[in-house]
C-alpha cells in the first residue's frame, strides 16, 4: 500500500509538470458542434466560451461583467448603447469591430437546421446599428431589461466567417474567435482540442493545450481523474464526493448552482387528472391538486434536509424558491418549507382529503443529478404522509414530450436560470401558458394566477433593475409562498474535480471553463 | 452462386425497407424531438421554429415519404443534433467501432480456439475443467460490470493502461485507425478485452463441443491409422473441420460484437457508433438512429453473405447454390 | 518361420456407465504372410475392437488390459506411441467400414494421399504424387491424375472405398486390417471391391484380416475363419472346415440362420434369444443361455480345445 | 389368389426443384442455373395379388423405397396411379396398407411408451373401444413375440430385434391386410434377422397377409417371396416367379446381380466384377439405363428404352436382346 | 414363434428417469442444480423470508440510506447486507430482485419458446413456401442485434415488467424457431414420422404428439442459455436506463443503481446483487451445460 502511494506521488508529480503545459478535461455530455450558433446547449456553449467571447461576460456568480463590450447602457426604454473593447484581435489577426457584432446578430436567426437556435436572444432586438467602429446601438421592440443577460449568451463571430456554414465550423475552418484559446481539433463524440491564444487581450491562458474528452459515464469519468488520464472533470457524481474529498490526489470545487429541482402539479384540470386516484387506487374524478392547500400539504410532507443529506450526500441546498437568494429578483421571505407531516395531515383533511389520495410522480431518469432517486424519496415521504405515490421514471426524451402534452398529474423537473435572474423561471414555470407572449412554455402543471401573470408581465418590461427585482420577488411570494404553484425541493450543487495542484472557481451556471483553471500556489 | 447473391441482395433491400419503417415509426411514437433538442429556456415560438426547421411539423407519413425519397438517392437525412448528414456522422464514427470489434474478435478467436481445442482434446483434465469453468464465468458476468472492474483494476489501481477514450490515430488506407501504434493500442486493450470476454467464452465452448464431436468421427481414426503425427491429425484434419462451422459463428458474432459495443463504448468513452446511437436514441435524433440501423443491418447482411461465401470456399462439400436452398 | 501376426490372450476393456466391460476377452490367433483371415461375428461381438487393438487405436475410456500382439516379432502392446505410429500406415494398414466417413471431407484426395506417403518416407512431393497416382490406378480408378485433385464428396461410396484402399496400400503394407469394408456398399460394388482386394492381396503377398458379419463374403474370400461371440473367439479353422462343419453351437446356429442356407419358403432355423449386452453376460460360456447343449459344465469358461488345425471354445463341441 | 390387391399403373415419381423468380432472373442475366429432377420411379406397372409375397430387389437409388412409400400413400405419384383393391391410393394413406420400416431405432417414437406406440392409432381411429385398448395391445405384443408386461416401457429399453417386433405390432394394430416391408430386416444381425423373418411368415399364415417385400438382400428375398421384381434406376427390368428368376435370370442386370451375391457355398472363389458404377438418378443414361455397364450392349440400347415384355409365361423382362 | 422374449433390463425406466440419472452424474451440474433450486425457492418465498418489503416506498426510511452491512437502522432493524441510496434493505431487495429477474427471464423464455417452437416446428412440418417465409423472418430477426432491438422497443414501449418481457420475447423467439426447425427437420426425416402418417393420424396430432416432443430437447438446452441471457440482457438494459421501473428493482437494476457507488467504496450496494446475479446465471449455465451434454444425441455413448 505504501509503495503504491509512493508510486502515485511520483506519477502525480510527473503528470503535474506536464500539466503546466497541457490540461485534459473530462466532460459529462458530448459537444455536438463547433458552431457557436448552431445548438444552444450547455456543453456547446461551454466550449464556445473558450474560443469566442460575448459582449457581456457573466462571472462565476452570473454577475454581469464587461466582455467584448467595455460598457452598455439603456439610452431609453428601447435603445441601448454598447461600447466595444478596442485592441481586440481575432485569431487570424484582424481587428474586432462593430461590424463583427452586426454580422453575428444577423447570422444567429439564420443558421440552417439549427435544433435550438440562439434567436430567442436576438428576437427582442429590432434594429442594430454601428455608431462607429466600436459603438453599437441596439433598438428593442419593447422595453427589454434583460438585454445584457441575453447578450451574455451570444458568441461574437468575425464578420468574415459569418457566411460560413456549420460544417465549416465543425472542421475548424471557420472557427475564428477572440477568446483565450484557438481551435485545435474536433472529433465528434470523442474530443475537442484547443490551443492557447498567445495574443489574447486578457489574462494569458495558463495551459498551452486543452484537451476536452467526452466521458459521459460518471463512474468512468471519476476513474479517469483518479487514473491521471484527465486533470479535471465536471459533474462529479454525488456518490463519489465523500470519497474524493479525502483523496489526496484530488481537489473539489463546488457551488450552489442556478438550477432548482421542483415538483409541478396538475393545477389546470378541474377533474380527471390522469394519474390521480383515490387512496385505494380507484379512479377519482376530483382533482385535489387544484387546491392550494393540498399542494401546500404535499410540500410540507417532504423532508428536504433528508433528501439533501441522503440522496444528494450534502451536495445540494434545500430550496424555498426558484433561485438562491443571492440572485436578482429573489424573495427574502421564501425559506425552504419546514418538514411538518402532522401539519400536512391536518391541512389535507381541511382540504377535504382526510384519507389522502393516490398519485404517480413522473420523473426523468437521465436529466438531473439523482433525478429518479429524488422522486423515490419524495414518494417515500408522500406515501408515509397519506398520499400513496408511485414513481414512473423515464428517459428525458420521453418525459418532456409527454410532460408538455400534459400527460402527467405530478412531475419532477429542474430549472436553471440561464439569465441568472428570477424572471426566467417565473415566466416559464408559473406564468399562465400563453404562446403569444412566450409565457409558461414549461408550465407543465398549467398553474395560472392572474396576479402572478400581471406582476411577471410588468417586471419583464421594467428597465429599472431595483424595481424589477422587487416585482419579481413579489411574484415569487405569491406563486410559491401563497399558492404553492410549484414545490421547490433543492438547488443543485455543481462540483468539479481537479488534480491536486490545480484550482477552479466553481460556477453557478455549470459551465466548465478551462481558462479559469489556475495552477495553485503551494 | 449468382442466384444466391442476387437472392440475398433482394432480401437485403426488403429488410432495409422494413427496418426503416419500423424504426421510423417506433421513434415517432417515443416522443417529440423538439422537446429534447430545444434549450429549456426556449419559448413556444422557438419550439415551433425548430419543428419547422427540422421538418417535424409535417404529418408522420409525409415525413417518412420524404425520408424514403431521400434514401433512394442515398441521403438518409440530416442529424437533428449535428445538423449534418446522418450517414456521414455514422461513417465518421465507424472506424472506431470496427477496430474495437476487430480487436475483440482477434482476442476471442486467438485465445478461444486454442483453449477450446485443448479443453476438447483432454476433456477430463484439471486444466480443461478450469477453462470450462472460466468460460461459464465469462458467460455469466454482465459486460458493464466487468468494464468498470477492468478500469478500476488496470487503470486506477495498477495504472498500467489508460482508463477511457481512444488513443492517437494514424491514417491507414484513408481511415483513421488507432490500434496500429502501441500508444493507440494501449487505449484499446481494456475495452476490447471487455467486449471480447463474452465471445471468448462462446468460442471456447463451441470449439470444445466441435472437437468432442469431430474426434469421434472415423476420419480422425483413419488419419491416425495412416500413421500421421498427432500434430498433423489435430492441426490439419481436426482443425480444418472445426474451423468451417466456427467461421459461421464467428461471422455472426462479429455482428453482435459491433452491436454490443454499445455498452462497452458507453463505459469506456469510446467514440464509436454504439455510443452515438445510444446518445441519439436518448436525444431522439431519429435520422441518426434510422441510418445507424440501416447501416448496421446492411453490414450484418453483408457479413453473413461473406461468411456464406467463405464457407462455401472453404468447405468443398458446399456449393453455394445449395446453401439454404 | 514365425507368424507375421501373433495375437495372444488379448484383453481389451472399456470403462463405461455400467462398469468395466470386456469387449475383447482372451483372443488369440495368428496369421502368416499372404494369408486371409475372416473374423466373423455379430454386432457387439468384439471383432472391430480386436482390429483396433492390433492397430493400437483403442482410445480412452478403452484400453488394452492384457495379452500380447506380436507383429513380425515386435511386441505392439506397450510399444511407445511414436514407434507404433511409424508402423501404422507403413507396415500395418487399416480400412474402415463407412467409406463416407473415413476420408476427411475438407481435404483433397491429393492432400490425404500425399501426407500418408510423406509421413513415412522422406521423398520429394513429385515422387509422392507419382506413388499416389499409381496406387489409385491400382485400385481401378480411371484417370487417377485428375481425380487426385478432387474432394471426397465428388466420389461415390464405392470409389471412396477404393481411395481408402489405395491409401492403405501406398506403402505396400505387410498386414491389412479391413473392418467391414463392403458392408455399406451395394452388391455390385461390393463385388468390385472384393475383386480388387483379392487381386491386390494376392499380388502383394500381404496378410489380410477381414472383419465382417457376413459369412457368405468370408466364404468366398478367406483362407481361415475365426468366429467371435461376446468378446471371445469361439471357433477358428480353415474356411471350408468351419463353414461346412462347424463345431461350436453358435457357429452352427449362425450358419443355419442365413436364409440362403434354408429351404425357400420354409422356416429358418434360428438361434433363440438375443445377443446379450456385454454388461450382462452370463458367467462361464457366454452362449449358454441360448445354447441347446448347455449344461452345468457351461458355468465355467470353456477352454480352447484343438482339433487338428481347428480350435473351438466349447464344453460340448458338435 | 389372382385378384390384384395392390396395383401400380404406370407410376412415375419425380422429385423436382424448379426455378424461382430470382433464379429465372439470374438465368436471363446469363448465370448457369438449372433446376433438377430426380426420376425416382419411372413408369412402373405391376400388381401384387392377394396372399402373395412379392420381393422387390434393387440397389441403392433404384427407387424401390420410393415405390414402397407410394404404395402406402406416403408419396403422391407424379403420374400414373396406385390402387388398393381398385381404389386409388394417391398420396392418401390407406389403413389396410401398412409399412414396416428399416431402422429399428428411428422408426419408433422415442418419447412414447410401447402401449402408446402400438395403441395410439386403433384408439384414435376408434378401431377398438378405448377401454379395450390395453388388452388389444397386449394381444398384439404377444402375437409378435413380446411379453405384454413390457408395454409400459420405452423403445430405448429394447434390443434391435425387439424393436422390429414393436414396429410390426404397431402396423398390425390397424388391422391391415397388406404389409410393405422396406428393408425390414436389413439392420438386424443374422441370428435376429432369422427370427423376424420367421415372424413374418407366421403372420402371413395366421392373418392371411399379403406382402411387398423390399430388400437389397437377394438371399432374404429368395427365401421369402413367390415372385421377384427387379428394379434398376427407377425402372422395372425383370419380374418373374422366384425360383425361375434365381435359376435362370433373363435380364443382363439380374444376371450380374446374381453373380455378385456372395454365397456360402462358393468358397475361395475368384471375384469377377461387373464394370462401372450405378449412375446418378439425377442424370440417368439414355435408352436402357443399364447399357453403359451391360456386357451385351448394342447401339440401340443407348437410344431406345426397352419395354417390359413377357419373355415366358409369367415372366417379364425389359431388354432389347429379347426382342 | 410363440416363445416370449425377455426384455433388455429389468426395471421399467422412463426417458425422463434415464435423463435424470445421466444429469446427476456430474457433480458440478448437481451443485448448479442445487444452487439454482435454492435460488428459485428463495425467490418464490421472498415475501415470506425478506425482512422488509423493498417495493413499498412507505416502508423505506431515507434516513437509513447507504448503511454498511450489519448496521442497525433507525427503526431498530439490522441491515445484514446494508442499505441502498433509498434506505432499502439490500438483502430484501436482492431477494425481491431475484424474483423479478427470474420472472422476467423465465416468463420471456417460456413465451419465446412456445412461440418459437410452434413457428419452427410448423415451418419444418409444412415445408415449401411457408417454411421459406418463416425462416427468412427468423434470419432477419437474428440479423438485428438483440440489444438494439430491445433498446428501440423499450424506447417505444416504455418501462415495465410487461414491456421488458415483450422486448425479450421479440429478441429471443427467433433463436427458438431456428433451433426448433432444425430439430424438427431431423425428426421429420425419421421413420416414425412416416409411420405416424401411414397409420392415418391427423396432421395436428403428428405435430403435437410426435414432432414437438422430440424437437423439444435442443429447445430446452437453448432455453436455459436464453434464460440466463435474458436475465443478463435485462440487467444491461437497466444499466442503460431502460428496462424496469426503478421502484421495483431487479438484480440488474440494483447493480446499475449501485454501480455509481462502486468507486466510493460503498461496494455492497452493487456487489451483493452482482454476486446474486452471477451465481444465478452461473448455476443456470451449469445446468444448461449438463443438459446439453446429456441431451446431445451425437455425444451419447
Amino acid at each position: 500500500m505504501k509503495i503504491r502511494n509512493a508510486l502515485f506521488a511520483v506519477l502525480a508529480a510527473a503528470s503535474l509538470s506536464a500539466a503546466a503545459q497541457d490540461l485534459s478535461v473530462g466532460l459529462s455530455t458530448p459537444v455536438t458542434t463547433m458552431d457557436p450558433h448552431f445548438h444552444n446547449l450547455t456543453p456547446n456553449n461551454s466550449i464556445a466560451k473558450h474560443v469566442f467571447e460575448t459582449l457581456v461576460h457573466q462571472d462565476d456568480q452570473q454577475a454581469m461583467r464587461p466582455g467584448l463590450a467595455e460598457s452598455w447602457k439603456a439610452l431609453d426604454d428601447t435603445t441601448w448603447e454598447i461600447k466595444l473593447r478596442k485592441n481586440v484581435r481575432w485569431h487570424d489577426g484582424s481587428p474586432f469591430t462593430a461590424d463583427d457584432v452586426l454580422a453575428t446578430l444577423k447570422r444567429i436567426p439564420n443558421v440552417p437546421n439549427s435544433p435550438a437556435s440562439f434567436a430567442i436572444y436576438t428576437r427582442p432586438i429590432s434594429d442594430a446599428k454601428a455608431k462607429d467602429a466600436h459603438t453599437v446601438i441596439l433598438t428593442t421592440r419593447a422595453p427589454h431589461p434583460l438585454l445584457p443577460n441575453d447578450l451574455a449568451t451570444i458568441h461574437i463571430i468575425s464578420a468574415k466567417m459569418a457566411g460560413m456554414g456549420t460544417p465549416d465550423y465543425n472542421s475548424g475552418k471557420a472557427v475564428n474567435g477572440t477568446g483565450p484559446y484557438k481551435f485545435g481539433e474536433y472529433v465528434s463524440g470523442d474530443r475537442v482540442v484547443l490551443v492557447a491564444n498567445d495574443k489574447y487581450w486578457g489574462q494569458k491562458p495558463a495551459f498551452q493545450k486543452i484537451r476536452f474528452r467526452m466521458i459521459t459515464n460518471s463512474a468512468a469519468r471519476v476513474a479517469a481523474l483518479l487514473a491521471g488520464d484527465v486533470q479535471m472533470i465536471e459533474a462529479v457524481p454525488t456518490a463519489d464526493i465523500a470519497k474524493l474529498k479525502t483523496d489526496a490526489r484530488v481537489t473539489l470545487a463546488s457551488t450552489v448552482s442556478n438550477r432548482v429541482i421542483y415538483l409541478h402539479m396538475d393545477s389546470g384540470r378541474e377533474r380527471n387528472s390522469p394519474f390521480v386516484t383515490d387512496a385505494a387506487g380507484k379512479p377519482m374524478e376530483a382533482n385535489p391538486l387544484r387546491d392550494p392547500r393540498v399542494r401546500k400539504a404535499i410540500s410540507m410532507m417532504i423532508d428536504r434536509n433528508a433528501i439533501v443529506s441522503r440522496i444528494m450526500e450534502g451536495e445540494a441546498k434545500p430550496a424555498g424558491q426558484f433561485l438562491p437568494e443571492t440572485f436578482h429578483g429573489t424573495s427574502k421571505r421564501l425559506a425552504p418549507e419546514k418538514y411538518d407531516p402532522d401539519g400536512a395531515k391536518k391541512l389535507l383533511a381541511a382540504a377535504g382529503y382526510p384519507n389522502g389520495f393516490g398519485i404517480t410522480l413522473h420523473t426523468p431518469n437521465n436529466r438531473y443529478i439523482n433525478d429518479e432517486k429524488i422522486a423515490q424519496a419524495v414518494a417515500q415521504f408522500l406515501t408515509r404522509g397519506g398520499i400513496p405515490t408511485k414513481v414512473d421514471a423515464m428517459p428525458s426524451a420521453v418525459f418532456f414530450s409527454r410532460g408538455s402534452k400534459l400527460e402527467f398529474s405530478f412531475l419532477l423537473a429542474g430549472w436553471g436560470a440561464g439569465t441568472g435572474e428570477n424572471s426566467s423561471p417565473l415566466r416559464s414555470l408559473v406564468a399562465s401558458f400563453d404562446p403569444k407572449l412566450g409565457n409558461g412554455a414549461a408550465n407543465r402543471g398549467r398553474f395560472s394566477d392572474a396576479g402572478v401573470d400581471a406582476m411577471v408581465h410588468t417586471a419583464l418590461t421594467t428597465i429599472d433593475d431595483t424595481k424589477r427585482g422587487l416585482m419579481l420577488a413579489a411574484a415569487a411570494d405569491k406563486a410559491i409562498g401563497e399558492l404553492t404553484g410549484v414545490i421547490p425541493l433543492h438547488y443543485e450543487v455543481s462540483t468539479w474535480g481537479v488534480k491536486k495542484g490545480l484550482a477552479y472557481k466553481a460556477r453557478v451556471d455549470q459551465y466548465t471553463l478551462a481558462h479559469e483553471v489556475t495552477v495553485a500556489k503551494k | 452462386m449468382t442466384v444466391y447473391v442476387l437472392r440475398r441482395l433482394a432480401q437485403t433491400l426488403l429488410v432495409l425497407f422494413v427496418t426503416s419503417g419500423l424504426v421510423f415509426g417506433g421513434l415517432y411514437l417515443v416522443g417529440d424531438p423538439v422537446e429534447i433538442l430545444v434549450n429549456p429556456q426556449a419559448d413556444q415560438e422557438e419550439r415551433a421554429r425548430t419543428a419547422a426547421a427540422l421538418g417535424l411539423d409535417r404529418p408522420a407519413l409525409e415525413q417518412y415519404w420524404i425520408f424514403l425519397k431521400g434514401a433512394f438517392t442515398g441521403d438518409l437525412g440530416k442529424s437533428f443534433v449535428f445538423g449534418r448528414s446522418a450517414l456521414e456522422v455514422i461513417i465518421e464514427r465507424m472506424p472506431a467501432t470496427l477496430e474495437l470489434a476487430f480487436l475483440a474478435m482477434v482476442m476471442s478467436v486467438g485465445l478461444g480456439i486454442p483453449l477450446g481445442l485443448y479443453a476438447g482434446l483432454r476433456p477430463h483434465g484439471l486444466a480443461a475443467r478450469s477453462i470450462m469453468a472460466g468460460s461459464i464465468l465469462g458467460f455469466s458476468l454482465p459486460t458493464f460490470w466487468v468494464g468498470l472492474l477492468l478500469i478500476m483494476v488496470f487503470a486506477v489501481q495498477l495504472g498500467w493502461l489508460p482508463s477511457t477514450g481512444r488513443g492517437p490515430t494514424t491514417e491507414f488506407l484513408g481511415v483513421q485507425v488507432s490500434i496500429l501504434t502501441w500508444e493507440g493500442l494501449r487505449y484499446a486493450l481494456l475495452p476490447a478485452l471487455n467486449l471480447a470476454l463474452f465471445k471468448l467464452s462462446l468460442i471456447i465452448r463451441l470449439t470444445r463441443a466441435q472437437v468432442r464431436e469431430q474426434s469421434l468421427l472415423d476420419y480422425i481414426r483413419f488419419a491416425r491409422a495412416k500413421g500421421l503425427k498427432r500434430a498433423r491429425v489435430i492441426g490439419v484434419h481436426l482443425l480444418k473441420n472445426i474451423l468451417i462451422p466456427l467461421i459461421t459463428v464467428i461471422g455472426l458474432e462479429l455482428g453482435s460484437v459491433i452491436a454490443f459495443a454499445v455498452v462497452t463504448e458507453t463505459i469506456f468513452a469510446w467514440p464509436g457508433m454504439g455510443k452515438l446511437v445510444i446518445d441519439s436514441i436518448f436525444q431522439l435524433d431519429r435520422p441518426v438512429v434510422v441510418a445507424y440501423l440501416l447501416v448496421t443491418v446492411f453490414m450484418f447482411i453483408m457479413i453473413n453473405l461473406m461468411v456464406d461465401l467463405l464457407y462455401s470456399a472453404l468447405d468443398p462439400r458446399v456449393r453455394i447454390a445449395e446453401v439454404k436452398s | 518361420m514365425t507368424a507375421l501376426l501373433e495375437v495372444r490372450d488379448l484383453v481389451t476393456e472399456f470403462d463405461g456407465r455400467e462398469g468395466r466391460l470386456r469387449a475383447v476377452d482372451g483372443v488369440s490367433f495368428s496369421l502368416e504372410r499372404g494369408e486371409i483371415l475372416g473374423l466373423v461375428g455379430e454386432s457387439g461381438s468384439g471383432k472391430s475392437v480386436t482390429g483396433f487393438s492390433i492397430m493400437g487405436l483403442v482410445d480412452a475410456p478403452g484400453r488394452i488390459a492384457g495379452g500380447s500382439v506380436k507383429f513380425d516379432g515386435m511386441e505392439l502392446v506397450g510399444m511407445p506411441d511414436g514407434d507404433l505410429r511409424r508402423l501404422r500406415g507403413k507396415r500395418i494398414a487399416m480400412i474402415f467400414q463407412d467409406p463416407m466417413m473415413t476420408l476427411n471431407p475438407v481435404l483433397s484426395i491429393e492432400t490425404q494421399m500425399l501426407e500418408t506417403v510423406l509421413a513415412h518416407d522422406a521423398v520429394p512431393r513429385e515422387e509422392a504424387r507419382r506413388r499416389a497416382i499409381e496406387a489409385l490406378g491400382l485400385v481401378g480408378i480411371a484417370s487417377p491424375a485428375e481425380r487426385l485433385a478432387q474432394y471426397p464428396h465428388q466420389f461415390s461410396g464405392g470409389m471412396r472405398q477404393r481411395v481408402a484402399i489405395a491409401i492403405a496400400l501406398l506403402h505396400r503394407p505387410d498386414l491389412i486390417i479391413a473392418d467391414e469394408p463392403t458392408t455399406a456398399l451395394d452388391v455390385t460394388v461390393q463385388g468390385q471391391i472384393l475383386y480388387e482386394m483379392q487381386r491386390l492381396v494376392r499380388e502383394s503377398g500381404a496378410a489380410l484380416v477381414w472383419i465382417t458379419h457376413d459369412l457368405a463374403v468370408v466364404a468366398g474370400l478367406a483362407d481361415r475363419v475365426a468366429v467371435m461371440y461376446a468378446g471371445r473367439i469361439v471357433e477358428q479353422g480353415s474356411t471350408t472346415e468351419v463353414l461346412d462343419a462347424p463345431l461350436h453351437p453358435y457357429a452352427r446356429g449362425l450358419l443355419d440362420s442365413v436364409p440362403a442356407a434354408n429351404a425357400t419358403g420354409g422356416r429358418l432355423r434360428q438361434i433363440p434369444g438375443m445377443t446379450p449386452s456385454l454388461a450382462h453376460l452370463p458367467a462361464g460360456c457366454a452362449f449358454r443361455d441360448r445354447c441347446g447343449h448347455a449344461d452345468d459344465a457351461c458355468g465355467t469358461v470353456p477352454p480352447i480345445t484343438l482339433k487338428a488345425s481347428r480350435q473351438v471354445r466349447c464344453h460340448h463341441p458338435l | 389368389m389372382s385378384k390384384p390387391m395392390l396395383e401400380f399403373r404406370d407410376v412415375t415419381k419425380r422429385f423436382e426443384k424448379r426455378l424461382d423468380v430470382i433464379e429465372r432472373f439470374a438465368l436471363r442475366l446469363g448465370a448457369a442455373v438449372s433446376g433438377h429432377v430426380v426420376h425416382a420411379v419411372d413408369r412402373v406397372s405391376f400388381a401384387v395379388n392377394e396372399g402373395e409375397v412379392v420381393g422387390l430387389v434393387g440397389e441403392s437409388g433404384c427407387g424401390k423405397s420410393t415405390l414402397g412409400r407410394l404404395a402406402c400413400g406416403l408419396h403422391e405419384p407424379t403420374a400414373g396411379g396406385v390402387f388398393y383393391k381398385g381404389e386409388p391410393v394417391n398420396g392418401k394413406p390407406v389403413r389396410a396398407v401398412q409399412m414396416i420400416f428399416q431402422d429399428p431405432f428411428s422408426s419408433l417414437n422415442p418419447r412414447m411408451r410401447v402401449e402408446d406406440i402400438v395403441g395410439e392409432a386403433p384408439r384414435v381411429h376408434g378401431l377398438v373401444p378405448a377401454a379395450e385398448v390395453p388388452d388389444y395391445v397386449a394381444q398384439l405384443l404377444r402375437r409378435v413375440g413380446l411379453d405384454p408386461s413390457y408395454r409400459r416401457r420405452y423403445p430405448h429399453q429394447f434390443s434391435g430385434g425387439q424393436r422390429a417386433r414393436i414396429g410390426i405390432a404397431r402396423a398390425l394394430a390397424v388391422k391391415p391386410d397388406f404389409l410393405v416391408c422396406d428393408e425390414a430386416v436389413a439392420a438386424l444381425d443374422v441370428s435376429i434377422q432369422a427370427q423376424v423373418l420367421n415372424l413374418f411368415m407366421d403372420l402371413r399364415e395366421s392373418l392371411g397377409l399379403t406382402y411387398l417385400f423390399i430388400s437389397h438382400d437377394l438371399g432374404v428375398v429368395s427365401h421369402l417371396s413367390n415372385r421377384v421384381v427387379v428394379m434398376y434406376l427407377g425402372r422395372v427390368v425383370e419380374s418373374a416367379p422366384t425360383a425361375e428368376l434365381f435359376a435362370k435370370p433373363n435380364h443382363p442386370y439380374t444376371q450380374a446381380l446374381l453373380a455378385e451375391v456372395p454365397r456360402l457355398d462358393r468358397k475361395n472363389r475368384n471375384f469377377a466384377p461387373i464394370k462401372g458404377e450405378i449412375p446418378s438418378p439425377l442424370a440417368p443414361p439414355p435408352g436402357c439405363h443399364f447399357h453403359p455397364r451391360c456386357p451385351h450392349a448394342m447401339p440401340r440400347c443407348a437410344q431406345e428404352a426397352p419395354p417390359l415384355r413377357e419373355v415366358a409365361p409369367g415372366r417379364l423382362s425389359a431388354c432389347h436382346l429379347d426382342a | 414363434m410363440s416363445a416370449v422374449l425377455p426384455a433388455a433390463e429389468p426395471a421399467p425406466q422412463t426417458p425422463f428417469r434415464r435423463f435424470l440419472e445421466e444429469f446427476f452424474e456430474s457433480k458440478l451440474a448437481t451443485l448448479g442444480f442445487a444452487v439454482l433450486a435454492a435460488i428459485v425457492l428463495v425467490a418464490l418465498l421472498a415475501p415470506l423470508v425478506a425482512p422488509q418489503n423493498p417495493y413499498d416506498l412507505g416502508k423505506l426510511d431515507l434516513l437509513d440510506a447507504r448503511l454498511e452491512p450489519g448496521t442497525k437502522g433507525g427503526a431498530g432493524m439490522t441491515y445484514v447486507l446494508g442499505t441502498d441510496g433509498q434506505g432499502r434493505d439490500m438483502l430484501s431487495a436482492i431477494l425481491y430482485g431475484l424474483r423479478v429477474s427470474l420472472y422476467v427471464g423465465v416468463v420471456s423464455g417460456i413465451i419465446a419458446l412456445t412461440l418459437g417452437a410452434l413457428t419452427g416446428v410448423l415451418a419444418a412440418y409444412a415445408g415449401g413456401r411457408i417454411e421459406q417465409f418463416v425462416m427468412r423472418v427468423v434470419d432477419i430477426q437474428l440479423g438485428f442485434p438483440a440489444i438494439l432491438v430491445a433498446l428501440i422497443l423499450l424506447a417505444v414501449l416504455g418501462k415495465g415488467v410487461d414491456k421488458i418481457i415483450i422486448a425479450l420475447v421479440c429478441v429471443q423467439w427467433a433463436y427458438y424457431a431456428r433451433t426448433a426447425r432444425s430439430a424438427a427437420l431431423v425428426e421429420r426425416g425419421k421413420e416414425y414420422m412416416e409411420a405416424a402418417r401411414g397409420l392415418g393420424l391427423s396432421g395436428t396430432r403428428i405435430v403435437l404428439r410426435h414432432l414437438l416432443p422430440n424437437a423439444l430437447p435442443p429447445l430446452i438446452v437453448v432455453g436455459t442459455v436464453q434464460v440466463a441471457h435474458a436475465i443478463a440482457l435485462e440487467a444491461t438494459l437497466s444499466f442503460l436506463g431502460l428496462g424496469l421501473p426503478t421502484t421495483e428493482p431487479s438484480l440488474g437494476l440494483l447493480i446499475a443503481n449501485g454501480y455509481e457507488y462502486l468507486m466510493s467504496g460503498k461496494y455492497w450496494i452493487s456487489f451483493y446483487p452482482g454476486v446474486a446475479l452471477l451465481v444465478t446465471i452461473l448455476s443456470i449455465n451449469l445446468v444448461g451445460d449438463q443438459l446439453r451434454d446429456v441431451l446431445n444425441p451425437r455425444l451419447a455413448k
